[in-house]
Parts: C-alpha cells; structure tokens; sequence
C-alpha cells in the first residue's frame, strides 16, 4: 500500500491524479464510467464570466498520437456553472479545482468573486488560472505568452481567492522560457503551476486543401506532446531546486495516458498529474491510471508518493 | 458503473463478413443489448495497442442480441474510409476491439401506433431495420425508403422487405431501384402512407432535404446526425451543432449526448453547409462584434 | 504528369521533395535504397568546423508517434566533409543543400567559407543555417530562440556565399513568436526559411527513474510534431501575404510520412519538403513521399507543383 | 537497389512459436538469404499502419533460406519486452511485417582453421548455430558456451549439440547447466580447446567479461553488441560506441553500420557502464572543457 496523498500548496488530496480541464465536462458524463469522488479532484472546463457559443466546426482534427480542437471556451458562464455544476460535484463528494478564465484581467477577477460566493464553494480545493487563453485587451495575445499579462491576472485571482485555497496558474509551452513565465507567475502571488496547456497547431485536410479547423489554428494534446510536458516540468521544477524561481508544487499536464506516463511527470517534478485526452480514447483513464500509477510506485518500493516527487532529478546518470 | 446506462467492455470480433461495399461486424459486447435502443451508437478504439489513432470511432448500432452462443453481442455496418475505418474492417474473428455503448439518444417512439417512413442513406440505414421492427411492435404501419449513390452502397434492401411494409429504393446513378434521391420519393411515400413521422439517417445533405419534406408533407423528421466526434460520451465538445431548444433558443449542443437524433425542424439547417457548421448569431454565447 | 519542379530563391530543382538534416547521413546509406540524385535536394548532416564526437548514448527515445533525440552534431567536421562528404555527392548527380553551424557566429562564417573553397562546391544549390543550436558566446541559448544572435548568423552566411547560392536559416518552434524570428533572419539577407527543427522534449525512462537520454534534454521530431510545422509554415507564410514580412520561399519540415503529410505543409505555404525521422521508419520514405506527392497533386488536377503552394491560404472556409 | 546488399521487403509471418522464454518467428522475405551472413541483422517495422511505434526493432538473423515453400526466409528469436516486441511476439501467420535486412557487419571468419568457442547469453545464441556451421565448414573445432538467468531464457542448447563439437550451459540460479555465468566457464574451454577466437552475443556486461576472459587466455574476442538503435542503417547516429581504430584512436562508431560485431579489445569499455556510454576523452571530436 502506497500512501497517495499529496499536498498542493495547504491543500491536501487523497490522490494525485485529476482530469484535464476541457476533456472531463463537468463530471456528469464521466461519472457514468467512475465516481469522480475517487481523483483526488476533478478539474472543471474552464468557465468564463458569460454563456460562450464556443467556436464553428469542425473544432477537432485527429492527429498523430494526439488531436487538435478549438473549442473555444464553450460554456455556460459562471452563474450557471455555479447555479448546476459545482452543487452536482459537491454532492458527488469530489473535490474541485476551478479552472477560470476572462477575456481582460478583469474579467478573471469577476468570474473569481461570482464563484467564491457560491453555496457549493467548500467543495472547491483550488483555482486554477486558465491563462492560455487570449488577452483581448492585448490583440488576442495569448495570456500566458507575456509575463506582464500573466502576472497581472494571477494578481487579481489571488486577491479574490480567500486565503488557503490555493490559485494555480496553467501556462502554455509555446513560449521561448517557461521559467521566465512561471517566476513571474509565482512572485505575482500564484501558489502553485499546472503545465502543459495545448500547443498550437494547424492540419490541413488535404481533401479539401484548407485548414481542417473551422477557426484554423488548434490545441495540440495527446501522448503526442508528452515529452514536451515532461521537459517543461524538467525545466521549472530544476530551476526551483536551483533557487533561481519560487518554489511551488506543480501539477503536470500532458499526454498522460497510463500510469507509467503519470510517473514519466512525478518524477521530473510534477505533485499531481491532469489526465486529458486520454479520457476521449478510454472513458475511465484517469480511474485506471491512478491504480496504474499506485502499481509503479509500489513497484519501485515506494512507500509514500510524495517521495516519488522529481526522484528524477536526484537520479541522474552520472556522466 | 450500474445503472449509468452505459457499459465499457472489451469486445471480441466473432464475425467480419462483406457486404456490397460495408463490412458487417458482429462484437461480443456482454451487457450493451439490455441497454441499448435503435438511433443509439456505439463507439469502438481503433488501432490496437500501439495505435497513433487515439479516437474512438462512432457508428449506428445495426442490431443487438442480449445473449447467444457468444454471450451479448452488438453489430455494426462499416464503411472503410480512413485509418480507423480501415482498421476495423480489417480485424478477424477472435481480434479484440474494446466497446463503449449505448451512447447517444434513440429514436423516440411515438405514443400512438402512427405510420412512420424510414430514410436511410448509404449505411445510414443501418439503424432502421431494429427502428421498424420496434415500431410494428407498436402497431405502426413502417415503409422505407433506402438510398445511395450506386447498388453497391445500398445497405440492406433485402432486410428492409422483412422489416418493413413497403420498400422504395433510389440511386443516384440508377444501377438498383429509381435514379434520383430519396428526397425525391420521400413525399409521394409520407402522402400515400398519411406518415406523422419520418426517421431518417444519413449524410447532413439528405437529413435536411428529408426535414424539408417531412415537413411540407406534415410529417415530423427525427434525424440521426453524423457529426465528427472526439470523445462520443460528451465530455470533449467537439460534436456541437446549433440546435433549438424547446424554449425557441438556439444553443450549440453535443450530438453525442443530447442527439444524435434531434427533431429536423429543429436543428438550424441555415448554419450548416460546405464542411462547416457556424455558430448562428442568435445562438446562446455566440461572439458577438468585437469579440466576446 | 505534374511538373514537380520548384524555385527557391533563384535554385531550381526538379523536384520538391528533400532529405531533413540529419536523418539522412549524408548519402551513402540511404544510396543503397534509392539513388539519391531522384531527390530535389539531399540535405547534409549539419557539419560545424571541427569533429564531433556528439553526446553520451542514450542518445534516443523513443516517444508516441515521435522519438527524441540528442546527438549533439556528431560529425567530421568541415573539411573531413569537403574532401570525403561533398565529392561522393556531386558524384552522384546529387543536388546538395549543405546544413552549417557554429558554435559562434563567426564559426558559422568559417564553416561556410571552408564549404565554398571545395573543388565539389558547384553541386550545392543552398546552404542551411542551422540556427537551431545553442551559441556558446551566450549562455549557450539556442541562437533561433533570440532575434539579435539569429540575424548575426544570417548576415555572416550571406556574406561568405557566392550570390545566386541562396541561404536558408532553420528555426526552431520553441519561440513565443515565430514571425518575429522569420522576420529577423530574413532582414538579415537570409534567402528562405527551413521550419520546423526539432521541439525541446524529455523522456523519463521509468524503470530507471531518470532522463532516458544521457544529455537530459532531446529534440522532439516525427509525425507528432507535424500539426506544428503546419502552423510555423502558415503563420510565416500568412504574415508574408500580409505583407507584414518580407517574401521568401519556405522549406516544410516535420513529421511528413506521406505525400499527404508533405501535402499539408505545401498548402500551407512551403516550397520544398524534407523527410526526416520517417526515414527511420522507412530507409526508402523520402523517395515515397515525392511518388505519393506527385499522386495527391494529379489527383487535385495541379499540373504544376507551384500552383499547389500555399493554395489552402485562398481555400479558407467562409465562416 | 541491386548491388546494395540490402533489401526492403514487404515481409510475411509463415511460423511463430515459443521456445522457452521466446518466439521464434520465421519471416517470408525474398532476397535477404542471397545476401546475409552469420551476425548481421534484420529491422522490422512494428505495429502496422496505425502504429504509434515509428522506430524499427533490430534482431539478429538466427539463420535464413534461400528458397522454400514460401520462397526465401529469414528467422529471428525474440524475447518480448515493450511494445515493438510485443507486437512481433503477438503476429499470426499470413501477418505482414517490414522488413529491411541483411544489415551490419557479419562475423569476421578465421582465415585458418582455428578452434573457436561461441558464447551466447540469453537470445544472443540466436546468431550463434549459423556461425557454428560456417566455421565448421573451414573446419575449425567449435564448441559453445550458452548462459541464461534460467533455463528458460537459454535458447539452443538442442541445437547447439547439433552444430557444435562441444557445448557448456550455465545458468544463474543453476535450473540447467552450471551455476554461474559464461564468463565462468570460459577460460577453461578456450584453454582446452585452444580456441584462437571467441565469438559472442549478448547483453554489453556479459561482452565485456568474455573480452576480458578472451584476452587473459590468448584469444581474440568479437563481440556482437546490442545498442539502442533508432534507424539500423546507419542515417540517425543514435547507436554509437566508441571504438579504437586500427590507428589507435577512439572513434564514436556507429554500431549498426560498423557493427554489432566488433573486436572486443578495441571496445572501449571503460567508457560504458550504468546504462549510459560516455565520450571518452581521448575519443575524435570529444568535447573540450569550456565546450567544443
Ligand atoms: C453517431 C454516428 C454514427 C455513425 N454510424 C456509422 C455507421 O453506422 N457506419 C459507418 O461506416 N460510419 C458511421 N459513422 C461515421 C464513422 O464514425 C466515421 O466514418 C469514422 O469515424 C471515420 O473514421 P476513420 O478512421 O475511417 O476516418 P478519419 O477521417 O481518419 O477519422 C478521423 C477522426 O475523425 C472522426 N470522424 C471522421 N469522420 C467522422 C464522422 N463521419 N462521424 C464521426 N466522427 C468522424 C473520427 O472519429 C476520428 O476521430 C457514424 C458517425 C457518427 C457520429
Ligand atoms: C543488433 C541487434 C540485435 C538484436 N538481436 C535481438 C534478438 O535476436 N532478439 C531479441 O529479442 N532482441 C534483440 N535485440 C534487441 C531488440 O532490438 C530490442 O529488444 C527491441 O528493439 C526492443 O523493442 P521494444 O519495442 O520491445 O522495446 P522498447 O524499449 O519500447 O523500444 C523502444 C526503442 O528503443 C529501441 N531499443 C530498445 N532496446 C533496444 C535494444 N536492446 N537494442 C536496440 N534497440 C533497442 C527500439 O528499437 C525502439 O526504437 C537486438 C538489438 C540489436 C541492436
Ligand atoms: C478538447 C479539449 C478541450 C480543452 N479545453 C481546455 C479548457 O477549457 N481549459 C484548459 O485550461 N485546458 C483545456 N484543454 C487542455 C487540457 O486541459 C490539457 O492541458 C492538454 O490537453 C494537455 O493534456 P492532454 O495531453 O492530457 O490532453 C483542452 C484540451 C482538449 C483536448
Ligand atoms: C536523429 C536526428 C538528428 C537530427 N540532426 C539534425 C541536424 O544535425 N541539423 C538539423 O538542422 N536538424 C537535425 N534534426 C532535425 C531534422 O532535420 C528535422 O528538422 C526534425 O527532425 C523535424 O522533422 P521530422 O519530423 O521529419 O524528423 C535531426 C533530427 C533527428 C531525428
Ligand atoms: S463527441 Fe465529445 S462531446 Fe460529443
Ligand atoms: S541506428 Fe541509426 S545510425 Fe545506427
């Protein structure tokens, strides 16, 4: 038996491993193949202030190993998040972590307030700062691509969350230096990093010969991306071991599609670890892949996962 | 997990026979019969274990059988196409094939024992042999009216003279029963039976010509869509299409979840065309000038 | 019949299709499964001045859909390359696009100036920069990754080739902004782009618990990269439609496995493609890939290659 | 192409049997048998046209036939471990497989008739009864030596009586032949025999002992190495060791290319441990401190 639990900035969870925000909904469906109370928690479609249409289809293309979409932040809005969802999963015991979004700073600050005065708020672990998504007030500049950007939402969620609940802030890999992007984030006050979101992308349907994409560009996810998740992980985690940036648990995204690419992150740092487009090729991935990983662990003699914790960075080959 | 309406099982090829241009595939999917109702899907990985195809692929269930020599098992009409496709027509007797279903809404029966025509188009037609047995079983009179672009991808025109009181069946080049389109008997046949309602399923072209005869006819079109879908059990949002709701508004709504059968007249025709489905401007949360 | 011929910046080749840097040695190996004079181009093995031993092995993994990789430009360096590399190749009827680089700026210059001054000099029709390497003189930051370092490189390169000889300079995706870096290099004189190099990824061998490469980070290449060289080869070309950077023609690479995949980045706007880690897979793909291309054109009706290029651009669906 | 000495060929299972902790596959593949000589090897491409796995997996050629029923063919004793050799161990006859083979550099062949001992670890046999044979041919005396964990993991020891003049087993937990490992028993034979060269094929700890054990008893040894290799054709420079040349000097080599079979005192093996090779520093092109 290996202790799971792990602690993510105050917040502690029976397990490490969760959704993806964007590939669960919002538990319903899922909760059909596993009780979502079993992840140490459930991670929300990000929610925006208002209803969204979301973008035309197609919103997919598959792709090697992973899938593009451009869903475009489709979605209820935030009083009816609160109003239906978040009631559904409290009741369902899970434990939730918000992912949030706004098209300005401010927008993120509004969609924070509206969700902590919800009655369902207790069930809520953490925020999580979808800060992936384009900055309208800074020609659709992708939040998480400028630090300046970055740190002012981060400012403005960390202000509205009541103290003890952490705020994670999710970064995207398309930028020059993550770590740049993650020490601004976390000296702007953020408790902790979940990486990776998508990477950019675009396929063409070679049928049509135009992008396959409705809105062209897309999000690349799946297995595809996982070394680059991994690296990202690599990169902060070392920095934070370095002293160079604050040091904060991170949660890694990315191509997980089986225990052993959940371990692949905890042991190049990651405290807990987001199961997402996996989910779409086996409904109960995230259930499985937390047996799987509990099965790797005991398997190398750990007793406890925390101390599978960025193992991988005290185990480097010697050269 | 019980009771969800929905089984995940590791499936077992026990038949994989030709037929014109499908394949015909019979799956030991214990548990899926006893759940499952004619308009429903089922979705199936493809690819084996070491596949690049991490998406499941999503077809009509043809018929299913709660218990035989095999255990439960479910069938499927497949056309090859692309790599997934391509894959599953491939498999042999004894390959495994791992099986979510049912998934998705069935058609809705009607209350009293109404004449029905069924519309189905290439392997759309699937579906409707189990639809018209059901709806006999209530007492409705059921015709069909089967169409394709040539015989060979015309997709059970014996079955249906079993299944149904009365056949019509169209080609576009003429090479088995009336050269045109099926939309262009559909009327004649819901006049001549007095139809009050037309189940159809096929390619988003045809479903739109069948609402519009339904309607001008008076009938009601429930039509099973095809749309292109990642995940098939409602948690990726990639499968939306602009639909109204009972209250007149227009949402994006999954079809693979809240469809894929949706009242014809319902679903805005208006938004979709040339490989693409907009977002109608009066659709819930749509972008607004300016964006958001 | 297609006329697959193409111009890039003056260098006609029969054809479009080419061999990625590094995933082909240079010649002699893959001669034994087609003749290398069929392609547009053979594309060398980046040489740098000295020989290279390159990194410690494990030097690869294997990733879904994908592999890393971390050679570390093993080579013989210029002149072992000018008097064995070059003449075997001009031998072969061959048209050569030589790849460079440097540890510095001027290292690239002699490189290059060494390359010109070889008897077997007339059979190179471009020479690529690889600016995908780390610079010495900074940090060791990948020179593409900085707009200033890359137009140095670019500038030295054009001065030390002939004229008429065109320049390519290869850059890497790992960027926030990929226009910015295209636009640097091509002020700088730089005749055409060649995108996508490799993504920065890390595999965690999980039995071992540390990096599976024994230099920790690796170069993510093959088809799951590929949706990434479609958006570099669209977002660069776009912003040469749009007149917001100058006009040059662009090399495809990444992930291309079949004429499809080659196709989809000539849509999206490249001139030539290369074939890089599919050779792996296939000792015979890059002839495969000009077969399957020329097949996929013919049946659009192209008669030209050219008019192929970059046609998803005027394709766009109307939304 | 002709005269390469290599072929791509579109490859066919006809037999895939266990053997103790193995398969053992026989392959349909024309023209490799025309060509290939004991210690090179073969590339197959893994998990079909869907597959995720885009590296070949190299194995050694255990032997192959000109022509046949199924014209000519190759065989291969694989020890399933990831994907790529679960897939292979998982094929059926009539399943397709890639081939690209002969590769490498075979077994150099003793000008004279010397008496030479084999030496096989686990698989590593496979090679082994090929080269017995032709050595036999010159008329050298042969005798084998073949070590496993366990009975199970030795392959040939039947076979091995066949081609060889004599033959030693040790296992580690003892279940067959001597406990211990070949490395044990080695220097015995090679003095009893006289032997002038010792072959071996195996995992890299294992070739280095018998390098070792070669050179302390007067014998030349030539190892054939297992690298991780990414291409097999010598295009990706993923397999390099280094490797003194004739001249001295220690060259990062590719092992695909100019191995697996090298002479075991020219490894160097002081450079390769822990799972990882280093750049020695003596080696052509090794970095310099500072950088290159
Ligand atoms: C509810 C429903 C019922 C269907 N019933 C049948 C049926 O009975 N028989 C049949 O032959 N086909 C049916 N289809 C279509 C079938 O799902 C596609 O032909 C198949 O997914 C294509 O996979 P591929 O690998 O061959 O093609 P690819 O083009 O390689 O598929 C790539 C990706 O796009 C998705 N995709 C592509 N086309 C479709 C599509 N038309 N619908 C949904 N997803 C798509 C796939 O799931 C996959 O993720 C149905 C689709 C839906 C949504
Ligand atoms: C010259 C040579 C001869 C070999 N002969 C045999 C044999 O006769 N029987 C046998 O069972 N095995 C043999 N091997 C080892 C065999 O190639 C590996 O076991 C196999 O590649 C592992 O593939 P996998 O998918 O099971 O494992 P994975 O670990 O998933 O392989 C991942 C990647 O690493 C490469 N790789 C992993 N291990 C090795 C390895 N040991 N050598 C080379 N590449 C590797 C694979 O090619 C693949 O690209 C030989 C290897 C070489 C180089
Ligand atoms: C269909 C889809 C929708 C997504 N929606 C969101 C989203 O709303 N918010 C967000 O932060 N990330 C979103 N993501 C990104 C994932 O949460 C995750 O960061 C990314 O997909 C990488 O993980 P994976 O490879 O496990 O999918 C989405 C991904 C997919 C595939
Ligand atoms: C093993 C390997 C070695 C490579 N070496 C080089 C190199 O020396 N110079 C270079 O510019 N790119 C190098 N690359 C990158 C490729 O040229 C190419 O840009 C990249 O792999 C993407 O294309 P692909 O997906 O077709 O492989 C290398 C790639 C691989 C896989
Ligand atoms: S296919 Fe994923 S929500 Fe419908
Ligand atoms: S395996 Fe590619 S060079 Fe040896």
């Amino acid at each position: 038996m290996v202790d799971m639990s792990t602690t993510l900035a105050g917040a502690t969870l029976p397990n490490p491993v969760m959704t993806a925000s964007g590939c669960a909904a919002n538990g319903k469906e899922l909760h059909r193949f596993f009780p979502v109370s079993d992840l140490g928690a459930f991670v929300t479609k990000t929610v925006m202030r208002d209803p969204r249409s979301g973008r035309p289809t197609p919103r997919m293309a598959e792709t090697s190993s992973g899938m593009l979409n451009s869903i475009g932040l489709q979605g209820p809005g935030i009083d009816a998040f609160c109003e239906q969802d978040l009631p559904w999963l409290a009741a369902q015991g899970a434990r939730v972590l918000v992912s949030v979004a706004g098209n300005t700073a401010e927008e993120f600050g509004e969609v924070v307030q509206r969700l902590v005065a919800s009655p369902a708020w207790p069930c809520v672990v953490g925020v999580e700062a979808n800060i992936s998504c384009p900055n309208v007030a800074n020609r659709g500049l992708v939040f998480a691509c400028d630090p300046v950007s970055s740190e002012r939402v981060v400012q403005i969620v960390r202000t509205r969350v009541p103290e003890g609940v952490p705020v994670f802030a999710k970064l995207t890999p398309d930028v020059t230096d993550i770590v740049a992007i993650a020490d601004a984030v976390l000296r702007a006050g953020a408790d902790g990093l979940t990486m990776i979101n998508t990477l950019l992308g675009i396929v063409i349907d070679t049928d049509l010969l135009r992008p396959q994409l409705a809105g062209v560009t897309g999000g690349l996810s799946g297995p595809a991306v996982r070394p680059v998740a991994v690296r990202a992980v690599w990169q902060v985690t070392a920095a934070m071991r370095a002293g160079t940036i604050p040091t904060a648990p991170v949660i890694g995204v990315g191509g997980v599609r089986t225990g052993a690419d959940a371990l692949e992150l905890v042991a190049a740092g990651a405290s807990a670890v987001q199961v997402g487009t996996a989910t779409f090729n086996d409904p109960s991935a995230p259930r499985r892949v937390l047996t799987e990983l509990e099965e790797h662990l005991a398997r190398h003699g750990f007793t406890r996962f925390a101390d599978a914790v960025g193992v991988a960075h005290e185990r480097m080959a010697a050269l | 997990m019980s009771g969800s309406g929905v089984v995940q099982v590791a499936g077992e090829v026990v038949a994989n026979r030709r037929v014109g241009a499908y394949h015909h595939l019979t799956i030991v999917a214990p548990g899926v019969a006893e759940l499952a109702r004619p308009g429903q899907f089922v979705a199936l990985a493809v690819g084996g274990p070491t596949s690049a195809n991490l998406l499941r692929r999503c077809f009509s269930l043809h018929k299913v059988k709660a218990s035989g020599t095999y255990g439960g098992t479910l069938d499927v009409v497949v056309a090859a196409h692309g790599p997934g496709t391509q894959w599953l027509t491939g498999l042999s007797t004894h390959d495994a094939v791992d099986v979510v279903a049912p998934l998705g809404r069935p058609f809705p029966l009607p209350a009293e024992p109404v004449p029905c025509v069924l519309v189905g188009g290439g392997y759309g037609s699937a579906p409707l042999f189990w639809l018209a047995e059901a709806l006999r079983e209530r007492g409705c009179h059921v015709e069909m009216v089967l169409g394709a672009a040539s015989e060979d991808r015309l997709f059970g025109v014996v079955e249906a003279r079993r299944s149904a009181d009365g056949v019509t069946v169209t080609t576009d080049d003429g090479s088995a029963g009336r050269r045109g389109w099926v939309s262009d008997v559909l009327g004649e046949v819901v006049d001549r039976t007095g139809a009050g309602v037309v189940y159809a399923c096929g390619p988003m072209g045809m479903l739109r010509s069948v609402t519009e005869v339904a309607q001008a006819h008076g009938a009601v079109a429930q039509v099973a869509v095809e749309e292109s879908m990642a995940c098939g059990i409602g948690v990726c949002m990639t499968c939306v299409m602009p639909v109204r709701g009972t209250d007149g508004t227009t949402r994006m709504v999954r079809s693979c979840v809240e469809g894929p059968v949706f009242r014809g007249d319902l679903v805005r025709w208006d938004a979709i065309g040339g490989g693409i489905t907009r977002v109608p401007e009066d659709a819930v949360g749509a972008p607004r000038p300016g964006g958001h």
